[in-house]
């Protein structure tokens, strides 16, 4: 029985269930099969909100998205042609992302009176939800997984929690994927009992036959992407923020130290650097984040690479430590994973509503450098350059990931740590007899960093105002308004090594894009797309909010129309205003714990294009 | 080291002029501890001290080492960091009864029972000095202050009591103005491995004067005071007749002599113990019914957080395949576009 | 009250689900609260709970009272401004291991040492739940978690020591699977006026299943758990055959009718005893040389801070002048412009 | 022997000693003689940095500062026209604010080598410092205190501490002062001792006839002031803004309840409350800065008139606190009385850099109100009206003082309590059978505030975002923008009841100043200045920084030149920029640990009248 293959540029599934469904998992064997045969991909978990809903309910879904395709993707895609449920509360909680004409495939044994009621369902999830108006397919897969493993000595419990393979392998015939990487992350997994192996291969391959035997089942073929030549893996936005940060230390030649306090989405961080001890990490669990903040400062004074992460609540808890860093002048990396807020707020979603924070949430005129990673892969470059810059500039440097970076991965071509920036250390010389804490090269106003244990170079820091160059505590006026200036120049100077703002697009455009952080894959989708609708839309992202890139100005001066897309109320744009008052800026802000949809973008730049 | 010049307490003097009030309890300290530094046997470039705010925590800027006067509260997860980051460093956090027992109590407890390598010298004068005279933690109950105009409403806390509560391992006390008190108990303290506590009764002449009077008083002192040694009988008193027994659950003033109580009788300080039942008893201690107890009250050596971690990235390297960011990245699962 | 319609456990359900997972410990404190307020002879509108962030730190959105789900570690501080403010309520604090001894040990210590009316119920699991498992400050040295993969290097706190150690007048302990138990202990606190800690013993099947195993399994409880009652002997086990006595720094286990002991042997706990020397050494007790002493462990009535200000307060105002802003302001240097 | 006495306008004293001169009483004595004479004045005590200083050195000057006048008095002086010293040092640290031409009175008994030294004079300060370009008077202040009190049984520690008398004694004799004032407070304050009594009012005399018999001594009339008519008091900026509290919960009907951590310059403020227990206040000494707003945020939820007050350090740690305050919609007034950053800055300072801070520290968007007082005396008005707004809008206010308002002092007519604006309780009905604690007022976008011990209202609030009508926790998107634009919106509503900016001048003015808190004194009175030189400038001061007055844009659009001068590097005209764009904005600015002399400022102004 041979199918008609449809050929995509790019496919969109999400796989949905119960928090023990095992979705994370189904999920990321379909993106490393595909990764592996080429496609590029980017993936988001929807992982239900902190604590567990019970079974069956919308508020216990649990859910992988991904986005495969032949041309670059960008982003885990807003929304899904193939849905897999493996319940109705997870049609309940997906069904109004899923394209119009788009499939959902699911599990017909779960549809029972009890987890449709649960998923919040009246009576038919197929009427209240007009599901009729999808490709719908209602497959067997429990009773299924069920007679595959029949007479296999499994007890129910094991055999239920093999049910999403057989989804897998639904999925798998769909796209024509090879199963072989699947079947060696079972033999690797469950190396311990060769039944689990068997029966998890058996289920995976039940499933890809079924699929085969089902009409309404379609075929798609997804050719390899056209990437760029090399070695590659997938990378988790926590973990690339970890690892930038220990290629930093690397590099550097300095040891890393972290102190953290754990909290949502910023904790897997923490957790990275713990397991890195064979890269002689120093991970310290702090009982709070102000000693978290506190025992970096502590560490970087003793000549560590010092840093340490958190997200919202636990930025405004580590705001005054933060003063302490720019006054005493000491290298800092607070990386701060945004989520909603305000307050406890949405803890598992994001949004990029802490910027204000991060360039003014501390007492007194306190400036510190501020970058932005925009995918979940860049996250390795920008922590390693927040690095770099804290330790060259003498500076605390706040990096700015959010939610949806943190838990996103997409498919990352290693670096060779020799291609990496070379971090060069402002120490202080040994050979100084006459040495001032507070002298400053004049070129980008940094002192020196003189390390404990170093003879000769005892010295005292503070957070009183210092004496310009002895560094003692002085209440002289004049110096008071030196070193506030001095401050401030050193983290204006950072912009001399900060790369230019780069448009995509045309000078002449209609309307400039302005996007920072981690919208950038929607929004670049969202360009791409206007460009193919042949409209004439540039698009400038900002990684560098300060300072801001030396020709920021320049660029914004050239476009009548602009608009600042950011998922706040409008705080890049206020900053803008503030730097760039001379531009008219328009602005488009959601807070709704999600990213932008493409969607939304389009029509909203459209809507602009219109406007006079 | 065999070739260096002996340093002495000047060494350790930075150019900058002492601030604190004539007759502040603060200055003894600061002359005791500049005094002890060169015996230790510790290089000065690898001192440093940590301080919080207070007038105490002004402490780092007259010591010619390294050194960090830090926010206020936060000594000790700053010090936690410095000796962390370089165990090599011998570690001093100075601090006062508000720095580190109001917005620093956390630290301070999380701190003791990490059993980090620092040696912690807490100036209690029962006040907040620097800020001109509001009760603290530690003042007493009832104490008429700028903020208790009606007396304060509050126990205070006993800093042994919660050291031990703490899981502490390192106790001692000592007053301002017995030098060579502090002398002993400051090089006891340094040379503990492990968070020591050095609780100095401190006065502060302008805003809690004779908070510790009864104490430290010529007249009194005697017999409000036992300086205690371990392996040696808790004797004290004018006339070294007064000792203490210890009754099953708390500590009692005997006369030998009296009674037929002979210095058979008098109990023998362990400040080794692993139990702190008596070493609770002992930091509970308070006039008028019992002296206050000073010296090393309790010292127990245990495994220090300093070592375990360097010792368990030692012992994690050893095993592991990946030796660096190359080889991490490439680990686990990878594949080639070709 | 006399009119009032006597409510019931049903009462104090709120209309939200209860979202912890199945299995948790958590429930059982639910349901044991739920049922004894209507005990209390409080009225439902004089209730509030205050929480911190955590699994556990959920708890006031479950009741229908007045509730605050505050922010995480600030439990304690809400809920002291909540007692001051209103000493006519009933206040509850619940709280979890991460949330009152990790960032919010200050806030405990002090609460404790200010002895403010308040009823603190700690569910202690060792873990951070909420964020998916990461050790906490009572968490097992040596435990592996997700932040410390090769074991963590950290003394852990012991709650009812910690409470001790900062001046506590009442701690109490219980288990999640005995809610007969968790009754009696949790009514005595509510009765008790002053800050009462009680720490339940809970389970996170997800993240620490198991952790307080070999203390609540059926196999082991009764030769690892005391009940202790004011008042009544130490005596424990399955066959009720075993007993504590006291020898003068701690505790042993005696087996009664073993060598010559009887019953009248064994100690008789005392929870009034103000010299919490043998408390300290009941809240430490530990398998598998101990038992662990569930029950009201110690209770000592004293002033509370939120009677205290408030009787300042009568007391000032009764012998001041001033009885309102106009004569504030009109008191002390004032003068005429004509 | 009588002497031409010449009229003046108004007077700057300074007095100026070592700490135990006493001279914080010696000026107060001064002031408040002269504002019973009918004067306006206006005080600024200068202490010595926290740690005293060894006795005799700059470090250790303890200065009073005052102003007083026949017009009205707005600040107390930049430069001064007598400054009275006590020892070397004295002249040292306040010889450069000596007006030209000015009179230095000083106890020539005190310039002996040891002082001279200590004060950093190499030998002789008249020459180094230039003195002789001053009306220099050479006082033997000591010995003539020696002589006046010998034989009168008084041990030397005792006469020496009253040398202060005898120089405000003299200073009585120069300004014409009238000194029952200042002998009744010796019989109030040293009831116990009739000799201490008689002992000072015989030094204060002599010091009076001795002014008489110098020829060089200079002799003034300042007439009293026209100042309205009532009851006056002397009010600190401090004492002041306490006071505007209790007022407020007495008008509320509530109890006051302050948790708070003492902090420089706020520390007084808590005094005040704690001392006010006869007026019921709850003065909770909190462990920290954190536990001191999370017990407000405890009692306004119990239903007290919750506060919380400190410094620019301690607003750091409160900033996730104040982010449950907005999310929950509890009334909560955080009283900041900035000083100098960042970190510990020059905590004894006066500096307007909080404002960034209060605006936007803290995670997510989280508006608050943010007021600011601008004279020592309306502190009381200000702290009245956070607190009528907090109440009646059900949000937190932050009420930005600084240390140059708190610690400053000025006479202040005395209100009556019934002619306080009144304050409205959004009660929730006891009737109310479906309570629905985040229903709002849509008028005013307020919730109602329903109190623990109200039968039937039982609910529970917290920091996760909340359910609009229910206040349950809600995860649902769209739910989140609509409570983020509806506290957004709660919070601009306020404006409805702000009142309208004024500006003083003309609305054709070549240049528009704009000035915002506590620089009001320096800037009104240089506005004065170049409106007396025919200068067309105007002046607007804002008083309601979030939300802006609503006629604010209008008023600035009227001018082409606009200055905003603040003592920061330029938060309030960023603020400006944000929110105004069209605007174009110049700035002064300074950060210096000062307020603005009234001469940069004049001298400012008149340059860029100049400029095109
Ligand atoms: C965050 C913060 N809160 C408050 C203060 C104000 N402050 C400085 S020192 C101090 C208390 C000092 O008391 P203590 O630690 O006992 O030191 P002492 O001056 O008595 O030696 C306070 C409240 C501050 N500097 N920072
Ligand atoms: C300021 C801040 N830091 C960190 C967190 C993340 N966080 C939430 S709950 C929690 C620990 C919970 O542990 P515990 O109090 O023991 O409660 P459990 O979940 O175990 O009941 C942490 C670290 C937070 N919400 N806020
Ligand atoms: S105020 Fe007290 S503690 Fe501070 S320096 Fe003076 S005497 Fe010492
Ligand atoms: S994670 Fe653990 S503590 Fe949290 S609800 Fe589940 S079982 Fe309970
Ligand atoms: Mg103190
Ligand atoms: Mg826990």
């Amino acid at each position: 029985m041979s199918k008609k293959v449809i050929e995509l540029e790019d496919v969109v599934i999400k796989f949905s269930g119960d928090s023990g469904d095992g979705m994370q998992l189904t999920g990321t064997q379909f993106s490393d099969t595909s990764a592996l045969m080429g496609n590029d991909v980017a993936t988001f978990p929807d992982y239900p909100a902190e604590i567990r809903a019970p079974q069956g309910t919308v508020g216990g879904v649990s859910g992988f998205q991904l986005h495969f395709g032949h041309t670059e993707v960008n982003y885990p895609g807003d929304y899904v042609d193939v849905l897999v449920a493996m319940n109705p509360a997870a049609i309940k909680a997906n069904v109004r992302w899923v394209k119009p004409g788009g499939t959902i495939i699911y599990d017909s044994d779960s549809f029972i009176e009890k987890n449709i009621k649960r998923a919040g369902y009246i009576a038919d999830p197929v009427k209240e939800d007009n599901l009729d108006d999808f490709n719908l397919i209602k497959a067997p897969i429990s009773t299924f997984t069920e007679k595959t493993l029949k007479d296999q000595g499994l007890d129910r419990k094991t055999v239920m929690r093999s049910k999403n393979m057989f989804a897998l392998g639904i999925v798998y015939w769909i796209f024509q994927r090879d199963l072989t990487h699947t079947e060696r992350f079972f033999e690797q997994k469950f190396k311990k009992s060769e039944k689990i192996v068997a029966a998890n291969k058996r289920v995976l391959k039940a499933g890809y036959y079924y699929a085969e035997t089902i009409h309404a089942m379609p075929r798609y073929r997804v050719e390899a992407a056209r990437i760029e030549k090399g070695r590659y893996r997938n990378m988790h936005g926590n973990a690339a923020t970890a690892w930038g940060m220990i290629a930093a230390a690397e590099k550097a030649g300095l040891d890393l130290f972290c102190g953290s306090y754990p909290i949502t989405p910023a904790t897997e961080i923490l957790q990275e650097l713990a397991n890195r001890k064979d890269l002689g990490v120093k991970s310290f669990q702090a009982e709070d984040e102000i000693a978290g903040i506190c025992t970096a400062i502590g560490a970087s004074f003793a000549g560590n690479l010092a840093v340490t992460t958190t997200s919202g609540p636990g930025l405004a808890l580590k705001g005054e430590a933060i003063g302490l860093a720019v006054i005493t002048e000491i290298p800092l990396v607070i990386v701060n994973v945004q989520r909603g807020g305000p307050s406890t707020g949405l803890p598992t979603k994001t949004e990029q509503s802490d910027l204000m924070q991060a360039l003014y949430g501390r007492n007194g005129e306190s400036p510190a450098v501020v970058i932005a990673a925009s995918t979940p892969s860049n996250c390795f470059y920008y922590a390693y350059m927040a690095c770099k810059i804290a330790i060259e500039h003498m500076t605390p440097v706040i990096l700015l990931t959010d939610g949806y970076l943190a838990n996103g991965s997409e498919p990352w071509k290693i670096v060779k740590m020799d291609e990496m920036p070379e971090i060069t250390i402002p120490y202080a010389s040994k050979d100084d007899k006459d040495y001032q804490p507070y002298k400053r090269d004049l070129e980008t106003m940094v002192r020196t960093w003189a390390i404990p244990g170093t003879p000769g170079l005892e010295h005292r820091i503070g957070g009183l105002e210092k004496m310009a160059l002895t560094g003692t505590v002085s209440y002289i006026p004049e110096n008071h308004q030196v070193m506030t200036d001095e401050r401030a120049k050193k983290v204006e100077f950072v912009q001399k090594s900060v790369p230019d703002l780069k448009i995509i697009g045309n000078d002449d455009a209609e309307l400039l894009i302005v996007g920072w952080g981690g919208t950038y894959g929607q929004i670049v989708t969202a360009h791409s797309a206007m460009i193919e609708k042949g409209k004439n839309v540039a698009y400038a992202h900002f990684h560098y909010i300060n300072p801001l890139p030396k020709n920021a100005e320049e660029i914004l001066k050239k476009f009548d129309k602009i608009v600042v897309c950011e998922l706040n109320m409008g705080q890049f744009v206020n900053y803008l205003r503030m730097n760039f008052p001379k531009n008219h800026y328009r602005q488009y802000n959601k807070v709704q714990g999600l990213p932008f949809t493409v969607v939304e973008l389009v029509n909203h730049f459209e809507t602009l294009l219109e406007e006079k | 080291m065999s070739e260096k010049i002996k340093l002495t307490a000047k060494d350790f003097k930075s150019d900058q002029e002492v601030r604190w009030c004539a007759g502040c309890g603060d200055h003894a300290v600061l002359n005791v501890i500049q005094r002890i530094l060169p015996d230790l046997g510790v290089e000065k470039e690898n001192i440093a001290f940590v301080s919080g705010i207070g007038c105490s925590s002004r402490f780092p800027y007259y010591m010619d080492t390294y050194g960090i006067h830090g926010i206020h509260g936060r000594a000790a997860a700053i010090a936690s960091g410095v000796k962390v980051a370089n165990r090599n460093l011998s570690v001093w956090e100075i601090t006062g009864d508000g720095d580190s027992m109001a917005i620093g109590g956390n630290h301070f407890i999380h701190l003791v029972r990490r059993n980090i390598d620092i040696n912690v010298v807490l100036l209690n004068n029962q006040i907040y000095g620097l800020t001109k005279g509001q009760y603290s933690p530690t003042s007493k109950y009832g104490q008429i202050t700028k903020t208790s105009p009606f007396g304060t409403i509050e126990n205070p806390f006993c800093p042994g009591q919660l050291t031990i509560g703490s899981q502490g391992k390192f106790f001692a006390r000592s007053v301002d103005n017995n030098m060579k008190h502090m002398t002993i108990v400051l090089k006891e303290a340094a040379a503990h491995r492990g968070t020591s506590i050095v609780e100095v009764l401190q006065n502060c002449v302008i805003y809690n004067d004779k908070a510790h009077g009864v104490i430290t008083a010529k007249a009194t002192r005697d017999d409000f005071q036992i300086h205690l040694v371990h392996g040696e009988k808790m004797i004290f008193g004018k006339e070294k007749n007064k000792g203490l027994i210890y009754d099953g659950i708390d500590l009692k003033v005997v006369t030998i002599g009296e009674n037929g109580v002979t210095e058979d009788d008098i109990f023998v300080h362990d400040a080794h113990e692993e139990n702190p039942t008596i070493h609770n008893r002992l930091v509970k201690m308070a006039p008028p019914e019992l002296p206050v107890a000073l010296g090393v009250i309790r010292a127990i050596v245990a495994p220090t957080y300093s070592d375990n971690i360097i010792n368990q990235i030692e012992a994690v390297k050893e095993n592991s395949k990946i030796k660096c960011m190359d080889d991490l990245m490439n680990s686990g699962n990878t594949w080639e576009v070709k």
